[in-house]
């Protein structure tokens, strides 16, 4: 079960550009990995893709998904 | 078949120039609507904003526009809908993003490109971050229309 | 005091260029909106559009133009507003109506382009007569947006 | 009492582009006399405009005026 992670932006700042977790299999697992890792992560505005769709409520990670950690888009 | 809409750095006259010649072929058209992203340079505390670097998630921008001009072209009477948006940096006062929809009636044209770049603004994965004068930078929030 | 909007022939797309690049030396502007009127090759019975002459009321069409940018600068928190607009003969596929407003943010702008290209549409002194491919020719007249 | 007056578009084919009224004082007279004279312009719709100006409701015609007969614009 390995999970690939990107981060952009503020989050970015945090956590590196991209990581590796061995672990969870679920968005929810994930994010409690990630919020113990990174604490600042608690205070910060982001939302999650799994494999470049954004999810609203938490779901089964896939073997070999690739999380995002998008912060609020500020393009145009 | 999922096209790539980025450029680097600003997007200069001559492109959007090009880009409106290339439509003249296409005479069921009768109405162009253009919107351009320029950067503008904000007084933040006491400096200013000399340029913003953009970054993107290439992948889920190209999907995500993908899924906005679908919807955009079963919404509206469309002949085209074209996208650019700057990657790198852009200096104050250079363009950052065009969007360009056409059609044979302006309220198509209008309602569409509005459209476009509130989706824009709201939904594509796009980064700015503002670098300035005093050589700081900060992470850009985008203010509601 | 009162501006020429008018501009012999088509508009060509390295003038809209130009327009576009003067502005980068204003940079309070974040937003720009532009509205081109392309002639469209309308089928009109068994003949076909092939081109549009425009004539106008000269004068009125200066003192009208005034008075719609007053009322837009007064609505909108504008930077800037120009309109041209063809007069003589524009073929299909070319541009007869360039409108550019820019703003320090998009709402403005958007606004002000659209409610100038209805006020065009309805209270300028302009007359399209619309020239066909099998040599005749008639009064265009304006549809609704 | 001398009238200008310039006609544009279609009103143009019925009247000519320029002509010229030395009675009327009002722009009601100055109707009547010019569709005395083109009977044609009684079907067509146009307007009036007085020294640049769109009347709504008839007016006195000061002396030198310039009348334009206005047919539904069709720019843009």
């Amino acid at each position: 079960m390995a999970i690939e992670i990107v981060a952009f932006g503020k989050i970015s700042e945090v956590t590196g550009t991209g990581l590796q977790a061995e672990g969870p299999d679920t968005t929810e697992a994930l994010q409690q990995w990630l919020h113990n890792r990174y604490p600042a992560l608690q205070q910060m505005r982001y939302c999650i893709a799994v494999n470049q769709q954004i999810v609203n409520s938490h779901i089964p990670l896939p073997d070999g998904a690739q999380v995002a950690l998008l912060p609020p888009f500020s393009g145009g | 078949m999922k096209k790539n809409i980025f450029v680097q750095g600003p997007i200069d006259a001559a492109f959007i120039a090009r880009s409106i010649e290339q439509h003249s072929s296409k005479t069921g058209i009768g109405a162009h609507n253009i919107f351009l992203g320029q950067v503008r340079a904000d007084q933040v505390g006491d400096t200013t904003v000399s340029a913003i670097e953009y970054t993107t998630y290439e992948e889920m921008a190209y999907s995500r526009m993908h899924a906005i001009r679908e919807q955009l072209f079963e919404k509206h009477n469309l002949t085209c809908l074209h996208v650019y948006h700057s990657l790198g940096k852009v200096a104050a006062g250079e363009i950052c993003l065009f969007v360009f929809a056409s059609a044979p009636h302006r309220q198509a044209a209008t309602d569409a490109c509005g459209e476009m770049v509130e989706e824009i603004k709201n939904t594509l994965p796009v980064w700015g971050r503002e670098i300035f004068c005093n050589g700081e930078s900060q992470w850009k929030v985008n203010q509601p229309a």
